[in-house]
């Protein structure tokens, strides 16, 4: 696999992305700039981590989504790249115009700094192959803006096309309103492009690869991930 | 070029003087070293070097009682952060400092930028910031505007924090009715750096460019003093002093940047700059060195139009640092700090005069020796009234009214005890990838340090009523307590800072419990050999003309030399409870 | 020239913000308060001399980055 | 009838998201586009039916609520 994580003024998990990503690949990935126009030839996958790119002002990835690189990443995304946006990553995807919908402030009017649950919707995706189906995994979320919002039309072709990957659910695997503190719609933790290969996510699951620190309930999805790119290069 | 600035007229500067908060003989001594009437400049750069907050006039005498050295102890009080070692070629920086009075006037900004100047304090010695800590006090809810400020507060410091990415993984709450007016918000951080590549604020190379990086200057914090100041003419809402607003994303920036620039050789020293910004870093810096400073104001970044030199020396505009690079080395620094987007330029330049040089718009400004300024500032020890000893409550004499289980509920259900999770989840604690421990989850936080086994262990505690009923022992308990919940991690205690609040210490009484906690402070870092390397102290802390009760908070740091070893509060079904030390 | 450039959530977005807004203006004792909408307000100082360039250029801004179409209306007014 | 309580960071006051924005803008190619500020807007729909009555209810939510007078400055408008 060769990840290139992308730094933004004011990205902040980039060191815990890469942590998470090497300890699937076993090497460091490289970090690119927000002013590179052109991706490192070879780049297999490029992640938009979290942080709060710009402040968080205006908008939650507004300004990071009109960056130089930005251009150059649809393009990586249209021959059928894979790009991981995770939290403030997520938000600058839908402010791209990578993924649909938008990310609202949270339903509680606060930031919310907090271990939460999502089911596994489907596993045939290059992110979630490593779960089970219906799986239920533990990550922590920390934003302010993590409340999924898409217009009706919007939401019913995601769930048509099967493209929600994950959904806030209780330990049982029940999407309950309790579940789902951010108040998303449906409760959509992350979404998935039409060929699969662009995820976005609120929570963090690169926070949860290390016994040591909180346990390894996210490292799956980043196993998924090295499984999926490792048979891709080979 | 005059050889005098314009000088204020004698009965003006007198009055003016006492506005700013210097004493009469206070003031004869700035007649004495500039043997001349000061400017409105230099009566500036006087009031804030010689105000308590920082010359620690009425507290120096008694904080040189705490102890201070041990092997592990890089750098003790005096720098910008206090620094230890802590094995394999890793240092620990850290501090805590408090922002009581901004915090009461606008909760959100007040405690936000307190979190931003001491993040600033750590960085600058070339550490990387990886945890924050604090300690609030807070009145009763349900007194006048105290929710909001609790509300303020916690979001202010939240919002700080979660924006730069340093995890906040510990902290305490107390509420009591005398914070109801002066409510307590102090900050700690702690920071990671080589041993060997630590960086401290001593000047020194003749002709070496002071270099200023960061956020623009405003009229930010400027004292409302000056607004009586008939040197103004232009509208007041214009020149209205105000309140100093953080911008974490530009704190960001400055912290990914000096981090850069400090992996070059360029840097000779550096100071962020605090309160009074400008006046304090250049003053400290060329003094601590030995070295005269000379600065052209005209360069300095500047967001507003019209701003005098006394604006600027005075401002307190928050993420901005001061640098000495060495010679030709401004283009590195340039370089860095214009890819992340901050402001930079050369203000001036180090001289062997032993005196600070303010010019502006082609006029001299100030030009004052350094060295009285700093040994001639006022120094008191003032009466101290010891706290009267209370009896000794005879446990067995008192009655049990409720019964063990209903004590127990409403204890669990009072206000000091009762869960902090409405905090800390509003507070990013996992961001770094590293937090072994979080709120709730053990006695103390524990970080790992990215690329090693090792970890922190941090804390911190007071325990404001006992301070008050015998400031000696209060001041004992809450070094143990820290010290304790550092051991029951499973770390081994290394070090405190500390963050006294008291209230107005030209009362006997409230001087005297300050010299008492500092005697217990000092007794139990000795017999625990756990000294301070670093501390603030916040007087003249009045609620209703009443002091706050005394409150000596303790951040204390500790190591594991491996993360595996850290022990935290969740019981196992099948496990012993073994209770240790006598009831 | 003062460039004014309002951008409100678009009707059948949620707006959290508005909506406790409401509620605390009600808790007050604000009473006849209907629906509140929460919003941001952009003012630019613009170089520009003509007015209707000046708004044609911020309309271009907020099309592009001041406000995010899919859940936001604006408007831009000269000041 | 509809009110506009329009809050702005005072004069003088640090406006960080204002200075992102005009870097953007700057970033993006806009040209002339000199100091931002950013501010809120709140939009109440209100029972009242005499204007004058209205701007000063809306008033003192402004005062009370809406915006924080330490820093920030209002205005008040009939839509
Ligand atoms: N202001 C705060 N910020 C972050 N964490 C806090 C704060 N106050 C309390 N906590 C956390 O809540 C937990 C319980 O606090 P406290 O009752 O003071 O603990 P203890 O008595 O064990 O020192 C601790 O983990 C502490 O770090």
């Amino acid at each position: 696999m060769r990840a290139g994580i992308v730094l933004f003024p004011g990205t902040n998990r980039e060191r815990d992305m890469a942590l998470a990503l090497q300890r699937v690949t076993g090497h460091r990935p490289e970090m690119l700039w927000h002013r590179d126009t052109a991706l490192p030839a070879g780049t297999d996958l490029v992640v938009l981590p979290g942080g709060f790119s710009y402040g968080d002002y205006l908008r939650c990835g507004a300004m990071a989504a009109q960056s130089p690189i930005m251009q150059a990443i649809k393009a990586f995304a249209d021959q059928g790249g894979h790009v991981l946006g995770v939290c403030n990553g997520f938000q600058m995807l839908t402010e791209a115009g990578l993924l649909p919908g938008a990310l609202l402030r949270n339903a509680t009017l606060r930031f919310l700094s907090m271990d939460c649950r999502m089911r596994v919707e489907r596993t045939d995706t290059p992110y979630t192959n490593r779960f089970q189906r219906g799986q239920v995994f533990r990550s922590t979320m920390a934003h302010g803006d993590g409340n999924y919002f898409a217009d009706d039309a919007t939401l019913e072709r995601l769930e048509g096309e099967g493209l929600v990957a994950l959904r806030y659910a209780t330990p049982a695997g029940e999407a309950t309103a309790a579940a789902n503190r951010n108040g998303s719609a449906r409760n959509i933790a992350g979404i998935l492009s039409p060929n699969l290969r662009v995820l976005g996510l609120m929570p963090h699951p690169e926070n949860q690869v290390d016994p040591e620190i909180d346990g390894t309930d996210g490292l799956p999805l980043f196993e998924s991930l090295a499984a999926t790119l490792a048979t891709a290069a080979a | 070029m005059t050889q005098t600035p314009a000088l204020l007229a004698p009965e003006r500067a007198r009055q003016l003087a006492a506005e700013y908060g210097l004493k009469p003989d206070e003031y004869d001594r700035v007649l004495a070293i500039l043997g001349r009437a000061p400017s409105l400049c230099e009566l500036g750069i006087f009031s804030v070097m010689w105000s308590e907050h920082c010359s620690y006039k009425s507290s120096r005498v008694w904080l040189k009682e705490l102890p201070t050295k041990a092997p592990w102890v890089i750098q003790g009080p005096g720098e910008n952060a206090g620094v230890i070692d802590i094995g394999d070629g890793l240092a620990a920086v850290f501090k805590m400092e408090s922002h009581n009075h901004p915090s009461f006037i606008e909760p959100y900004q007040g405690a936000a930028t307190g979190v931003g100047g001491i993040l600033r304090d750590v960085f600058t010695m070339g550490a990387r910031p990886i945890a924050n800590l604090n300690a609030l006090r807070f009145g009763m809810p349900d007194a006048p505007r105290m929710k909001q400020v609790i509300d303020g507060v916690v979001r202010g410091i939240g919002g700080y924090g979660n924006c730069v990415g340093v995890p906040t993984v510990g902290g305490e709450v107390n509420f009591h009715p005398r914070y109801n007016g002066n409510p307590l918000v102090n900050a700690m951080t702690v920071g990671i750096a080589r041993a060997d590549r630590i960086f401290t604020a001593a000047a020194s190379g003749v002709g070496n460019p002071v270099v200023y990086v960061g956020s623009k200057t405003g009229r930010d914090g400027i004292h409302g003093a000056t607004m009586a100041s008939t040197e103004f003419t232009a509208d007041s809402e214009e020149k209205r002093p105000t309140v100093q607003i953080g911008d974490p994303f530009t704190e960001k920036l400055l912290i990914e940047a000096c981090l850069e620039l400090m992996a070059t050789d360029a840097i000779v020293a550096i100071q962020d700059m605090g309160a009074a910004g400008l006046t304090s870093s250049s003053v400290e810096m060329a003094g601590k060195g030995g070295m005269g400073i000379e600065l052209e104001l005209d360069r300095v970044p500047q967001r507003e139009t019209g701003m005098t030199a006394y604006e600027m020396m005075l401002s307190e505009s928050q993420e901005r640092m001061l640098m000495i690079l060495k010679p030709g080395r401004e283009h590195v620094a340039e370089a860095i700090f214009t890819k992340w987007e901050l402001d930079f330029a050369v203000i001036g330049h180090l001289t062997d005069t032993g005196r600070i040089v303010l010019k502006h718009k082609g006029r001299l400004e100030a030009d004052i020796e350094l060295a009285p300024l700093e040994s001639e500032a006022p120094l008191y020890r003032r009466p101290t009234a010891e706290t009267p000893r209370q009896a000794v409550l005879d446990a067995a004499a008192i009655a049990d009214p409720v019964g063990p289980e209903a004590a127990l509920l409403t204890l669990v259900g009072s206000l000091d005890l009762c869960s902090r999770r409405w905090i800390w989840d509003q507070y990013d604690s996992m961001v770094g990838g590293q937090t072994a421990r979080r709120p709730g989850a053990a006695d103390a936080a524990i970080v790992r340090i990215e690329e090693s086994r090792r970890a922190l262990a941090m804390t911190t505690d007071c325990t404001p009523r006992y301070c008050l009923a015998d400031p000696e022992e209060g001041g004992k308990q809450a070094v143990a307590e820290a010290w304790r919940n550092i051991t029951a991690t499973g770390g081994l205690p290394l070090a405190i800072t500390d963050n006294m609040n008291f209230g107005n210490p030209e009362k006997p009484e409230i001087m005297g419990q300050f010299a008492a906690a500092v005697r217990g402070m000092a007794a139990a870092c000795i017999a625990l050999d756990f000294p301070v390397v670093s501390g603030n102290v916040s007087l003249y802390n009045e609620t209703e003309g009443r002091g706050i009760l005394p409150t000596p908070a303790i951040g204390g740091v500790g190591v594991l030399d491996d993360v595996a070893q850290a022990v935290g509060l969740g019981l196992k079904p099948g496990l012993d409870l073994v209770l240790v030390g006598e009831t | 020239m003062k460039v004014l450039v309002t951008v409100m959530p678009k009707a059948g977005v949620l707006d959290p913000q508005g909506k406790a807004i409401g509620h605390a203006l009600a808790g007050l004792g604000f009473a006849g308060v209907g629906e509140v909408r929460a919003g941001k307000v952009i003012e630019l100082e613009v170089a520009e001399t003509d007015a209707a360039a000046a708004k044609q250029a911020a309309e271009a801004m907020a099309r592009k980055l001041l406000a995010n179409t899919v859940i936001e209306s604006f408007r831009v007014e000269i000041a």
